[in-house]
C-alpha cells in the first residue's frame, strides 16, 4: 500500500470518467474505481442502448411515413436478434473507448465496489488503498413503486425494457410520463406494441413548459400512444390474458382496469450513496440519499467531491460531465465552478429539448418576459423532411432583451437546443438570434424566425 | 479614450445588436470601448456611450 | 399611374420577397414584381424541391442500410409519380405561403417582366409603375458549357434534373462538383443510376476547407459515386448506347470517354440582369454581370438596391434573404449594413456545412491559427444513427481565442453549423465553446470537443 493517489475517483459513469480523465490531463495520479461496468449507467444501460433503440424504431418507422412521398415498401420488420447485437457492439465500443481513454490519459482503474474505511482510504477487493482527493460519482439507480415490484420479467425496470431480445409485447403500460417511460414508450409503440403512457402529475415532462409538453404529448398521442395525465398505477393482478393494471385518476378517484402484457416503471430515479461509509468520514447525506456540495462540487468534508446522479438533479449525463469537469480541476488545484446552463432532451421523433428558463419560471424570477414563436408548419425544411409537427419557442427579458430559455419540439432538437445553450451563456441577446444569418433551407432558421417573432417582424408567419 | 478591440482583420468585436445600434444611432463601433470578455461590445457599452455622448454635447 | 410606391423589389426569390415583406413591416407602400413565379429559384427549382428530393433519397437508401440494425425489408421503391406530387405540394405550400404573407403584409404583386424606362419609372406588361426606391432581385440562372447545350432532356440543368416523373436514368454524369452537382449526383446515385461526377479544380467544392471537402469526397466514393477531379468535359456524341462524353485531364492532357443515358450541368450560375433597362437609368453592372452595392446594398444610383444573386457570389437563398432585409431597411430610411457571417452547406447525407475562414484564408489573413477536430467516429450518438463519417473542425485564433470558422462533415451539419454562425457573431472564443454544456448523447457534443481539443483537452479523443 505504498501508492498515494492524487485523485481517487469512485464510479465510472459519464461523471467518474470524465473527472478521471481530466484530472489526468492536469497531471495528477489518478484512480478509478468501478463497482460492475466502466461507462456507468449511461453508456451501458442509459443514454446510449435507448437512443439506439429510438433510431432503430424511427427508421421502422420512417419506413412506413414513407408512403406520402412515395416509398412502398414490404414486409418491413426488425430482426430482434440483429438489433440486440448491434446495441451491444455501440455499447461496447463506447465503454471499450472509455478504458482505452483511460489507458491513453495513464488513469489506473481497479475493479470493486469501493468503500471509506478512513478519511483518506477506501477498501476496494479487501485491499486498502489511500489517495488525497477522492471524487464520489457513484450515480443513481431506479425508484421502486409499492405494488409494482421490478421483476424484470413481467415488469420491467428501464434496463429490463432494453432487453428486447425474443419479441416485443402486445400491450404495454409506462407508468412515468418523464424522458425514460416516453422514450420507450414511442420505441414499444413503433415496434408493434399498444401502448399506454401514465403521469401522476398534470403534464407529461412536468417541470418543462407546458405548451411544448403539451404539444409532444399530443404529437404522441397522434402517434398511437395513449398518455393519462393525473394517474396513478395502484395495483397489478396478474391473470390468464395479461396483467390487470388498476389505474386511478388523482383528481376524481376514479378507478379502471386496463390489461397489459408488460409493465414499465420509469419514475425516477435515487441516489447511490448506500454502503459508500460515507458516514465512517463525515461526509453528509440529506433526506433524499443526495450528497450535498457547494458549487466547487465539494462535499462538507474538504478534499471530498461528489458529482453527477448522486448529488443533486436533473439527473443527466452532460451534467456529470461538467461537474466531473469542474471537480477535477478542483481536485487539481485549480478554481472551477459549476454555474453552467443545463440543457434537457427527450429524444422522441419529433424530439423536446430546453434549456434556460420557462415562462413561468421567469415571470417567477421577476422578469417582464417577452415569447417568440415559429410552427414547423411554416418550415420549408421541415416539409422536405416530412416532418412539420413542432414549435420553436424562445424566452426574452422584454427590458434587456437576454434571451432566457428556449423551448423546442422539434426533428434534431437536441443538436438545435445547442446553439440556444451558447446564447444563453454567452449572454446573447433576441436580436443577436434574430440578426445571425442562419442557412436555408434549416430546421434552425425556425430559431432566427421564432427570435424575430418576439420583436414582431418574423417573415414566415403573421406577427401577431 | 480606449477604443474597441478588433480582430487582427480589423472587424470589431462586438455582437450583432451592438452594431445594429451603434448605427441606428449614428455611432462608430470602432469607437466604443467593449466591456466583454476579450473587449466585445455589448449593447450595454453602445447605451453608455451614447450616453456619454450625448451629455458631452449638451 | 396616380400610385408612386415607397418601395418597388423587382423578383420575388428569398431576396426580394424578404425585402419585400420587411419593407411592408416598416410602414412602406410596396409592389414587388415577378415575371415568372413567386419564391423565385430556390422555392420553385432551387434549395426546396432538392431537398425534397434528397430526403427522399435518404429514405430509400436508408431501408437498405438498416440492415446493419436488423432492419429487414422487401422490394424497397419508389413511386416517381407520388415522388414528384409531393415535392411539387411543398413548392405550392411554400410559394402559396409568400402570396399570402405579400397579402397579409399588405405588398402588392404584379406579373410581369419589369424594365426600367426612367429613373424612377419601371415598365411592366406595358403598365408605367413609379417609385421612390427600388430593389433589384432578379437573382441568376445556369452557366451554359460550351459542347453541352442543354435541351432538358438528355442535356439538363438543375431544373431538368428536377424532373424525374417517368425514371431515373441508368447512367449519369454530372459536370461540375458543387453544392448543385453533389446534391443531384447522391439522389440519382440513391434512386438507382451510375453516377460520375467531373470538377474542373483539384477538389470538389474548390473553395472549400480541403480537409473536410475531401473527406466528403472520400465519403460520396465509398457510396458509389466516382468522382474524378481535374477533369473536363470536351464534347458529347450522342450514339445508340447513349451519349459518348470525352473527358480530359485537364493536367496531364489525357482524354477518356464515357458512355452515359444523362448529363447535369452544373457549372455555376450567372448573374440575371440583363433586359432590365439599367444602362437606361445608369446602374453599374460589372464585367461579369453582377451589379455591385455598398454595404447598404445600394447601386452606384442612390435609391436604387440590388440584393441576391445578381449583386455578388455566394450565390446562396440566405444571404439573398438578408441582403433583402438590409436593402429594405435602408429603403426605407434606417441604417442597415451588411457585414454578417454566411454559412454555407451541402445538404448530401452527411452534409457538409462550414461558416468563417479556412485555415488557409485565416494564415493568409495573418492569423496565428489554432485547430481543433473531432471525428465522428468517436461520437456515440453518431454510432446510434449509424453515421459515424464525419468530422468538426474548428479554426480558431491563437492569439485572441477568438473562433474563426468551423468546417462539419456531418449529419445535420446543416443545423449544427447555427452554433457556430452565432459563436463567430457574438465573437465568442473556443473556450466559450468548449465550456457551454452540450446535451448528451448529441452531434453538436462533437462541437465542443473540438473546441477542447483545439485546447488539446478533449475527452473522447487522443489530443495530439
Ligand atoms: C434508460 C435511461 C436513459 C437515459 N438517457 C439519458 C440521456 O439520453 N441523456 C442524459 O443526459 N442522461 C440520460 N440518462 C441519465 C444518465 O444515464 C445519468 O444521468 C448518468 O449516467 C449519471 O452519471 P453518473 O456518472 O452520475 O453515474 P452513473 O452513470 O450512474 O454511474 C455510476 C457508476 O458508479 C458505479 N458505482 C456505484 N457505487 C460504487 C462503488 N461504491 N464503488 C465503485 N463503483 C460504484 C456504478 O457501478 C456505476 O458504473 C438516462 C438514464 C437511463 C436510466
Ligand atoms: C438546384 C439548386 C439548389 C439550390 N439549393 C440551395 C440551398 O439549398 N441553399 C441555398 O442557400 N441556396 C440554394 N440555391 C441557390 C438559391 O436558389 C439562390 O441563391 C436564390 O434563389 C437567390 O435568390 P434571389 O432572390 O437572388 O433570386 P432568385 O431566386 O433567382 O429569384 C429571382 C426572381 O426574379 C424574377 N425576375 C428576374 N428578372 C425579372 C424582371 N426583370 N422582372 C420581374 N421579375 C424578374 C425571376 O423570375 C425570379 O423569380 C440553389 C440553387 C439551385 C439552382
Amino acid at each position: 500500500m505504498s501508492t498515494v493517489y492524487d485523485v481517487i475517483v469512485i464510479g465510472t459513469g459519464p461523471g467518474g470518467y470524465h473527472a478521471a480523465i481530466r484530472a489526468a490531463q492536469l497531471g495528477k495520479r489518478v484512480l478509478a474505481v468501478e463497482a460492475e461496468y466502466v461507462g456507468g449507467v449511461c453508456l451501458n444501460v442509459g443514454c446510449i442502448p435507448t437512443k439506439a433503440l429510438l433510431h432503430a424504431a424511427e427508421e421502422l418507422e420512417g419506413v412506413k411515413h414513407g408512403a406520402s412521398f412515395g416509398l412502398e415498401v414490404k414486409d418491413a420488420k426488425i430482426d430482434l436478434k440483429k438489433l440486440g447485437s448491434w446495441r451491444d457492439g455501440i455499447v461496447k465500443r463506447l465503454t471499450g473507448g472509455v478504458s482505452q481513454l483511460f489507458k491513453g490519459n495513464k488513469v489506473e482503474l481497479k475493479t470493486g465496489f469501493a468503500k471509506f474505511v478512513g478519511p483518506k482510504t477506501i477498501e476496494v477487493a479487501g485491499e486498502r488503498i489511500e489517495g488525497k482527493t477522492f471524487i464520489i460519482a457513484t450515480g443513481s439507480e431506479p425508484n421502486t413503486l409499492p405494488g409494482f415490484e421490478v421483476d424484470q420479467k413481467d415488469i420491467v425496470d428501464s434496463t429490463g425494457a432494453l432487453r428486447v431480445e425474443d419479441k416485443f409485447p402486445k400491450r404495454m403500460l409506462c407508468i412515468g410520463g418523464g424522458a425514460i417511460g416516453l422514450e420507450f414508450a414511442q420505441v414499444y409503440k413503433r415496434m408493434g406494441a399498444e401502448v399506454t403512457v401514465i403521469e401522476f402529475m398534470g403534464q407529461i415532462l412536468p417541470a418543462a413548459d407546458p405548451e411544448t409538453a403539451g404539444l409532444l404529448a399530443k404529437i404522441l398521442t397522434k402517434q398511437g400512444i395513449a398518455i393519462k395525465t393525473h394517474t396513478k398505477g395502484v395495483k397489478v393482478e396478474r391473470k390468464k390474458d395479461g396483467l390487470h393494471v388498476t389505474l386511478e385518476d388523482v383528481k376524481t378517484g376514479k378507478q379502471e382496469v386496463i390489461v397489459v402484457d408488460k409493465i414499465l416503471v420509469a419514475t425516477g430515479r435515487r441516489p447511490r450513496g448506500k454502503g459508500l461509509g460515507l458516514e465512517a468520514i463525515g461526509v453528509k447525506v440529506d433526506e433524499r440519499g443526495y450528497i450535498p456540495t457547494n458549487e466547487k462540487m465539494e462535499t462538507n468534508v474538504p478534499g471530498i467531491y461528489a458529482i453527477g446522479d448522486v448529488t443533486r438533479p436533473p439527473l443527466l449525463a452532460h451534467k456529470a460531465m461538467k461537474e466531473g469537469l469542474v471537480a477535477a480541476e478542483n481536485a487539481a488545484g485549480g478554481n472551477a465552478v459549476m454555474d453552467y446552463q443545463i440543457p434537457n432532451v427527450v429524444y422522441t421523433s419529433p424530439e423536446w429539448a430546453a434549456v434556460g428558463l420557462t415562462e413561468e419560471e421567469a415571470t417567477q424570477a421577476g422578469y417582464k418576459v417577452k415569447v417568440g414563436k415559429f410552427p414547423l408548419s411554416a418550415s420549408g425544411r421541415a416539409m422536405t423532411l416530412d416532418a412539420t409537427d413542432g414549435l420553436i419557442k424562445l424566452i426574452g427579458d422584454a427590458e434587456t432583451d437576454l434571451l432566457l430559455g428556449a423551448h423546442l419540439v422539434a426533428p434534431s432538437a437536441s443538436d438545435l437546443i445547442a446553439e440556444m445553450a451558447l446564447a444563453i451563456e454567452m449572454g446573447a441577446t433576441v436580436t443577436d438570434i434574430g440578426l445571425t444569418v442562419h442557412a436555408h433551407p434549416t430546421l434552425s432558421e425556425g430559431i432566427m424566425e421564432a427570435a424575430e417573432n418576439l420583436h414582431k417582424q418574423a417573415i414566415h408567419i403573421a406577427n401577431r | 479614450p480606449p477604443r474597441a478591440a478588433t480582430n487582427p482583420y480589423g472587424r470589431v468585436i462586438a455582437v450583432p445588436a451592438a452594431r445594429k445600434l451603434a448605427r441606428e444611432l449614428g455611432l462608430d463601433i470602432a469607437q466604443i470601448p467593449g466591456s466583454g470578455p476579450g473587449g466585445r461590445v455589448r449593447v450595454e457599452d453602445v447605451r453608455s456611450y451614447a450616453e456619454h455622448q450625448g451629455s458631452r454635447v449638451e
